[in-house]
């Protein structure tokens, strides 16, 4: 009797139910609004910071975090905001979108985080940016940096004026490396790089700009993951002749190939777009046979805000900043406070405009965003445009933009 | 049971497969020297029994002692350093290694000392192969593996032989040309449990008998309760149809 | 220096590097009967005991080499024995299992040496006949793949070897001819994990040094080894000197993002042209 | 009378070892017939081309007619060529009332009939378990079956086609006399009532005599000699 | 009898599934079970074919991905309604799975895992590496962004998506044992078995190895177009090795051939691992220790290795045991 009843076979009465059930509760729950911000919570006020901390993504998420704590605990020193302290509240987004989305999902529901900060890589952010669209918070996006953030926020504000972007867009990194290279008087460039989007993408917008200056591609190549092909790269690079190299969106594998390529051209200059390179603790084992460049958002000795941050980095977590994965998630939280000191209010409907009319002073320059939520770049000093150094056997030299 | 030192002594041993008794507390002691014929149908535990004995599947209950010492607990690869070697079916060559490592591999626990000479003694009773030694042992005809899987186990110089159904499918040709290396090498210097199938060649070897059936003895005799190989037929007949 | 022998000699020494680690993967398939997912994680660990030595002065790979094959050998000694011979009548359940393990020790590094890129000094590499480079990691990685599926094919043609053929054949008999498989399967475990760290040592300098950097190199030798079997050594080498020429040639002369894929699809063909080897029952006439 | 199986020049090579050459033989409807030959003869790799698990490196095979040297194990049973094997291959976790199921549904004329079929199979199996004494262990899952019952088992799952020709592959060797007695009984009755052909490999020659109007012998790869009893 | 309440558990925990959402959770919960429902159903169709047919694959990813673009692309570049769509994607799923086992139908063993590993890392390769398509916004689509799904609602409520979810699971896991134990799932099993006993039976192996990829692989279609829906987007990550393993660990652990079995780690593994919200450190140690342990202690995965224990049981005396039936399902007599 027993096994007649409960069998598996018996299911579709059971499902019956279970899509009554669904049609019952869809009726219910699209009734009533959306789910309300939680800015009224007395006592503390809570960032959500969104990073990959494991996986092969977590060196970027780990040093955005620890980036990330530095601000807050800057904030709170400062008195925090109307005299409420700040926190954060860390969601581990695996380097996945679903992933990101939930974590997104609980920091906004469970957490009571009145902001977002984060994600990392693109398509995290994307997800991300859903999220904070549906509940209405603010979201301050500080590395990932496709076009299609910006581009959203540009089609649909009403949907997306929550998302901000401290990170560089595209055009704005091709647009300075364009001006260095200019400045070192190259005019034939190698160009290696991951295979991503970001890097395609880069790429071509990099070609477009610095043709204005004369200079054009001389190689270019992408590499998988799954097998690093490094070595015919260096020798295809380095047969190409260029003037100098430039390394995409390099997490390690940056360091695998500079030291292939620097087997085979010991005297070919190397530019790296940001990324592992500009990690003191690695700078003692490159081969500096030939200038290593590092772009980075900011330096030791670019401003006095940065040196102090700088400083403050290394005091803690032992080894200064990579100058942008782990200095930008600073300059998103701080210029997310300040933003609310001005409101005077966590409530997006009132930071948001704050956030885009004013200007908000960080590490890295001065943020004032556009149409699109982008932060502009400028050319005065205490304007953002970012900062080129050079690797010595001491340390790191600013060889750009000239002072 | 026959008189003497019993140097194996084998106690109520049961053996269960899941839900099969494949072996139900059998006894059994064999003198030094002796051979003792385990004749069966196929499936009533002839197999299983001298696996359990050989260490090579797990004992449910029961004891085995082995010249005074209990190995009931001991894996297989420390029954055989006690002299105790398991002889199986023809199938159980190694068929990518040659003849010689096979018969070195037979040779493991020897000292190397005496790898030479007993390597020697094995291809002097079985010409065939010496021939063949560095030939991949896949290549060997049905009774030349027997002839392996015999002389894999005399190398060792054992003092306990454990043989499942070494004749099985063989000419009589072959089984002749085995037996008459078990006689010369190993009769009454080593004590043999014999399962087999095949009365006619079993009876060369026997000083007693046992039947098998379900898993359990139905059946012992020495070697005159029977005059001659028929005879033995007759009385496995009797026992196998019931 | 022609660009293009410069790339074939290169692809020669990666090849060197998936035999490496190809070599202890085949030894436990070929006697444990596992595929063994955390080999990558053992490659890691010798990196970062590499990296460990140079940075208290002590940069000499021969060095980081003994000492991670002996850590490894003691860990894999604990996983073979408490782990992988317990469940091993359950094959399936132990490539997921392997793989837990290489998750367990990627977090376990990425806590204590923190996830960031870590790097040891390269060194300069060798010029030689026709101004060909010789990198010093590959050379490293060629020979010691040579010396190492070398000493496999000598271990395993003479007397301490022949319980591991035995066994890769026929456990129960390897067993009654007084050989303690149990031991010798998880001794044969730790021996390869020792391979496998001691190749993550001599390779360390080479790149970076991160939690995951086993993962690459992981799923490449894997391929090699199933493709090749245990069988043949010399099978193992060749194929793994193969695919590292025709990724590196594949990188130059078509994509560098297509040398993955070409990997790949080459493998596949290969398993298409010619499943008859492997099917069962063919090949056995009696 | 036109054969039911014949085989021409039938040659096969494992690499350097050539293990059968030039074989040709034929089996007319409802023959007894009995290959014997001592081990590494090339039996089994003989057995193996005429079930279709091996395909010959030259000459032909035909059923009825019709060519089938390059046609599949699978589709040979369907035209009622069965076989089974020296050592049976259970699938583990199937019942032996499943077994024979996966049997009776590669009949094409089962499959064809559709749902109005179900009782037919039902029928036609436990037809099959009476006939091989397995009706008790119908839900036995096979792993715990034993030797003499996977044996039986083989003889149901080759029954299970209503064969026109069966190869046995050394089936009698290693069982117990009541097993041996009853399968001997089952294969008699299928040449008598339904017959049924068959090709009995053994290494039992007095066996072979009881049963077989006709006795190949093979050596060597070659069939040298042919007995009649 | 503990076998007489065996159909009765299933019924029981969908019951408490559907009343969860009523107990007020929050969002982050919902969506946890709500992906973990898509994570379960994509294991139950890893377990079609690497379970009931015996087709250990490491690519069961491709079809899952290959449906999530093809519905991406279909609705945003494309502008198919969203149904049209899915049904698009499950049918390429379904023609991506019976390629599949065309191709790995003639080998057996590590073999097949390794083919289809090949297939699903080249298929990775291509969606992560490149960017084919330009979106409207005048920059491209795919690449590691990937591409977006079009839908013609905005921020679906939590509640709606869970219970679709659900839903979705139950008639496919429902749909997925059915089909194991039809006829074709029998021989499946039977190929599973013993693929020399199933061919010498007049079973034709190739064909119905590719039945069962093309089979799971619509049901991983069904879950991948879901899942793109669900996150609203298509990503690379849908056809990496991870979510190929992922599957295989949770049927690993589970039990393969179950179905339930893979459906039931999959939900407490994710739910468990995602859902409590531990610290990235500890969530990943814990859950590969949790594996090890399992599988250690449960080398055939949990409900195989209860499955398993309760047929020695049945049969424990023997087999004269159990009454003799009349025509019943063999394989479910209660007692």
């Amino acid at each position: 009797m027993t096994a007649r009843f409960g069998s598996l076979h018996r299911l579709p009465l059971v499902l019956l139910i279970g899509t009554a059930a669904v049609f019952l509760s869809t009726i219910l729950c699209v009734s009533p609004g959306g789910p309300a911000l939680a800015a009224s919570l007395p006592g503390t006020l809570k960032i959500g910071v969104l990073a990959p901390l494991s996986g092969p993504y977590a060196a970027g998420g780990t040093s955005f975090v620890q980036a990330a704590t530095l601000a807050v605990e800057q904030a709170n020193a400062e008195g925090g905001v109307s005299g409420r302290r700040v926190e954060i509240a860390v969601g581990d987004s695996q380097g996945r979108v679903d992933v990101a989305k939930a974590e997104a999902l609980r920091l906004v529901s469970r957490e009571k985080v009145s902001a977002l900060v984060g994600a990392y890589l693109s398509e995290e952010t994307i997800g991300v940016m859903e999220v904070a669209a549906a509940h209405r918070t603010v979201l301050i996006v500080p590395v990932a940096a496709t076009a299609e953030i910006t581009d959203k926020v540009r089609r649909d504000h009403a949907r997306y004026r929550y998302v901000f972007r401290v990170g560089y867009s595209l055009p704005q990194w091709a647009e300075m490396i364009s001006a260095f290279l200019s400045d070192r008087k190259v005019r034939r460039y190698g160009f290696v790089g991951a295979g991503i989007r970001w890097n395609h993408e880069l790429a071509g917008t990099l070609e477009r700009m610095a043709a204005a200056h004369g200079i054009t591609p001389a190689y270019s190549a992408f590499y998988s993951a799954g097998n690093p092909a490094f070595d015919p790269i260096a020798v295809a690079a380095a047969a190409a002749s260029p003037d100098i190299v430039i390394l995409g969106d390099p997490g390690r594998n940056s360091v695998s190939f500079l030291k292939r390529l620097r087997e085979v051209a010991p005297a070919l200059p190397v530019l790296s777009v940001g990324g592992a390179l500009g990690d003191a603790r690695l700078a003692a084992s490159i081969p500096l046979s030939a200038p290593v460049y590092v772009q980075a958002a900011a330096w030791r000795g670019v401003s006095p805000d940065a040196t102090a941050y700088v400083e403050r980095y290394e005091q803690r977590y032992g080894a200064p900043p990579v100058g942008y994965s782990d200095t930008l998630p600073y300059d998103a939280v701080t210029v997310l406070v300040a933003a609310w000191r001005t409101a005077g209010s966590v409530d997006s409907a009132v930071v948001v405009p704050v956030l885009e009319f004013d200007a908000f002073p960080g590490v890295a320059g001065t943020y004032r965003f556009d149409a699109a939520h982008q932060a502009r770049w400028g050319a005065g000093p205490g304007t953002l445009h970012g900062t080129f150094v050079r690797w010595e056997r001491d340390g790191a030299r600013i060889v750009f933009p000239p002072r | 049971m026959t008189g003497g030192a019993a140097n194996l002594k084998i106690r109520d041993l049961t053996v269960v497969f899941g839900k099969v008794v494949a072996v139900r507390d059998v006894s059994l002691a064999a003198r030094e020297g002796e051979t003792v014929a385990i004749f069966g149908a196929n499936g009533s535990g002839k197999t299983t029994f001298l696996k359990a004995v050989a260490g090579l599947v797990p004992a449910t209950r029961g004891k085995v002692a082995y010249r005074g010492e209990d190995v009931t607990s001991l894996p297989a690869h420390e029954r055989a350093a006690r002299g105790m070697r398991y002889v199986s079916d023809r199938s159980r060559v190694a068929t990518r290694m040659t003849v010689l490592e096979n018969l070195e591999a037979g040779a493991w626990l020897l000292p190397a000392s005496r790898w030479n000479a007993a390597r020697e003694r094995v291809f002097s009773l079985f010409p065939a192969l010496a021939s063949m030694s560095r030939s991949p042992a896949g290549v060997l005809s049905g009774g030349e593996r027997q002839m392996l899987i015999l002389g894999r186990a005399l190398v060792a110089e054992p003092t306990l032989l454990l043989m499942d159904e070494p004749f099985l499918g063989l000419s009589r040709e072959v089984r002749d040309r085995l037996l008459s290396a078990i006689e010369t090498t190993l009769k009454g210097r080593a004590t043999i449990l014999l399962a087999e199938h095949d009365a006619e060649g079993a009876y060369r070897l026997l000083d007693r008998h046992v039947i098998f059936r379900n898993g359990s003895i139905v059946h012992e005799g020495t070697r005159s309760d029977v005059a001659d190989a028929k005879e033995l037929v007759l009385l496995l007949h009797r026992h196998f149809r019931p | 220096m022609s660009p293009l022998s410069q790339v074939l000699l290169d692809g020669i020494f990666a090849g060197g590097t998936y035999a490496l680690m190809a070599a202890g993967m085949a030894l436990i398939l070929g006697v444990v009967k596992v595929i063994n997912l955390s080999h990558g994680a053992f490659f890691t660990l010798g990196a970062y005991v590499a990296y460990a030595l140079a940075e208290r002065g002590i940069a000499h790979p021969g060095a980081a080499a003994l000492l991670s094959a002996a850590i490894a050998f003691a860990f894999g000694v604990f996983l073979g024995k408490s782990f992988v011979n317990p469940i091993r009548s359950h094959p399936f359940a132990l490539p997921v299992g392997t793989l837990a393990c290489a998750l367990l020790f990627e977090q376990a590094a990425q806590m204590v040496w923190g996830p960031h890129p870590l790097s040891i000094e390269t060194g300069a590499p060798w010029v030689g006949p026709g101004g060909l480079l010789i990198r010093r990691w590959g050379a490293i990685a060629f020979l010691s793949s040579a010396a190492l599926l070398a000493g496999l094919k000598g271990l395993l043609a003479t007397r301490p070897g022949l319980p591991l053929r035995l066994i890769a054949e026929d456990e129960e008999i390897a067993g009654s001819l007084g050989m303690d498989v149990e031991a010798i399967r998880y001794l044969t475990f730790g021996g390869a994990c020792a391979m496998a760290a001691a190749a993550g040592a001599l390779l360390s300098p080479s790149g970076a040094v991160t939690p995951t950097m086993g993962r690459a190199p992981l799923i490449l030798s894997l391929v090699v080894v199933i493709v090749a079997g245990m069988d043949s050594i010399g099978a193992i080498f060749l194929l793994s000197i193969g695919l590292g020429i025709l990724g590196n040639a594949c990188a130059y002369l078509l994509s560098p993002q297509w040398s993955y894929v070409a990997l790949l699809a080459a493998v596949s063909l290969l398993l298409a042209a010619r499943p008859a080897g492997i099917v069962v029952l063919a090949g056995r006439s009696d | 009378m036109t054969a039911l199986l014949s085989a021409e020049g039938i040659t096969k090579s494992f690499g350097a070892t050539r293990v059968i050459e030039g074989i040709a033989l034929s089996i007319a409807p409802g023959e007894p017939v009995g290959l014997f030959g001592p081990n590494g003869s090339g039996k089994t790799t003989l057995v193996n081309i005429l079930s279709g698990l091996l395909f010959p490196d030259a000459g032909t095979v035909r059923f009825e007619g019709k060519e089938i040297t390059r046609l599949p194990i699978d589709a040979r049973y369907r035209l009622g060529v069965a076989r089974t094997f020296q050592i049976p291959h259970p699938y583990p976790a199937l019942s032996v009332h499943e077994a024979l199921r996966v049997a009776l549904a590669a009949d094409p004329g089962n499959r064809s009939a559709g749902e109005g079929a179900r009782g037919d199979e039902e029928g036609a199996i436990e037809d099959l378990l009476s006939r091989t004494g397995l009706f008790n262990q119908r839900l036995v899952p096979c792993a715990l079956l034993s030797q003499g019952c996977l044996r039986r088992l083989e003889f149901a799952r080759a029954f299970a086609c209503r064969p026109k020709l069966l190869i046995l592959d050394e089936v009698f060797s290693a069982l117990s006399a009541l097993d041996e007695k009853e399968l001997l009984d089952l294969l008699l009755a299928a040449n008598r009532d339904d017959g049924t052909a068959f090709l009995l490999v053994s290494h039992n020659p007095p066996l072979l005599k009881s049963l077989c109007r006709r006795i190949l012998v093979l050596e060597e790869g070659r069939i040298v000699r042919e007995r009649r009893v | 009898m503990l076998p007489s309440f065996r159909g009765g558990w299933p019924a029981a925990g969908i019951g408490l599934l559907l009343l969860f959402p009523l107990s007020s959770p929050d969002a982050f919960f919902l969506d946890v079970f709500t992906t973990g429902f898509l994570l379960a159903a994509f294991a139950a169709s890893w377990d079609v074919v690497g379970g009931i047919a015996g087709q250990v694959t490491l690519g069961h990813a491709l079809p899952f991905g290959a449906a999530a673009y093809a519905c991406a692309l279909l609705t945003s570049l494309a502008g198919w309604p969203l149904p049209l769509a899915v049904a698009a994607a499950i049918l390429l799923a379904a023609a991506v799975g019976a390629g599949v086992g065309t191709l790995s139908a003639p080998l057996s063993g590590p073999f097949v895992a390794l083919l289809t590993l090949a297939l699903g890392e080249i298929a990775h390769e291509a969606a992560a590496g490149n960017t084919f398509f330009s979106g409207p916004g005048g920059y491209a689509w795919g690449g590691e962004g990937g591409i977006p799904v079009a839908l013609p609602w905005q921020d679906a409520p939590p509640f709606a998506s869970y219970y679709v979810a659900l839903c979705f699971l139950c008639l496919a896991s429902f749909a997925m044992l059915r089909f194991s134990r039809s006829g074709a799932g029998l021989i499946l099993r039977a190929v599973a078995g013993s693929p020399i006993t199933a061919q010498a039976s007049g079973v034709p192996i190739a064909r119905f190895k590719r039945l069962a990829f093309t089979v799971g692989s619509a049901f991983a279609g069904a879950t991948g177009a879901g899942f793109a829906i669900h996150v609203g987007r298509a990503t690379a990550t849908d056809l990496s090795l991870e979510l190929s393993f992922q599957a295989a660990t949770f049927a690993a652990v589970g039990g393969r051939g179950t179905i339930v079995g893979p459906v039931v780690a999959a939900l407490v593994l994710h739910v468990l691992f995602q859902g409590l919200s531990l610290p990235p450190a500890a969530r990943v140690l814990l859950y590969a220790l949790t594996l090890m342990v399992t599988l250690r202690f449960f080398p055939g995965g949990v409900v195989g290795t209860v499955r398993e224990a309760a047929w020695r049981v049945r049969w424990k005396n023997g087999t004269g045991s159990f009454r003799r039936r009349g025509r019943g399902r063999p394989g479910e007599g209660g007692s």
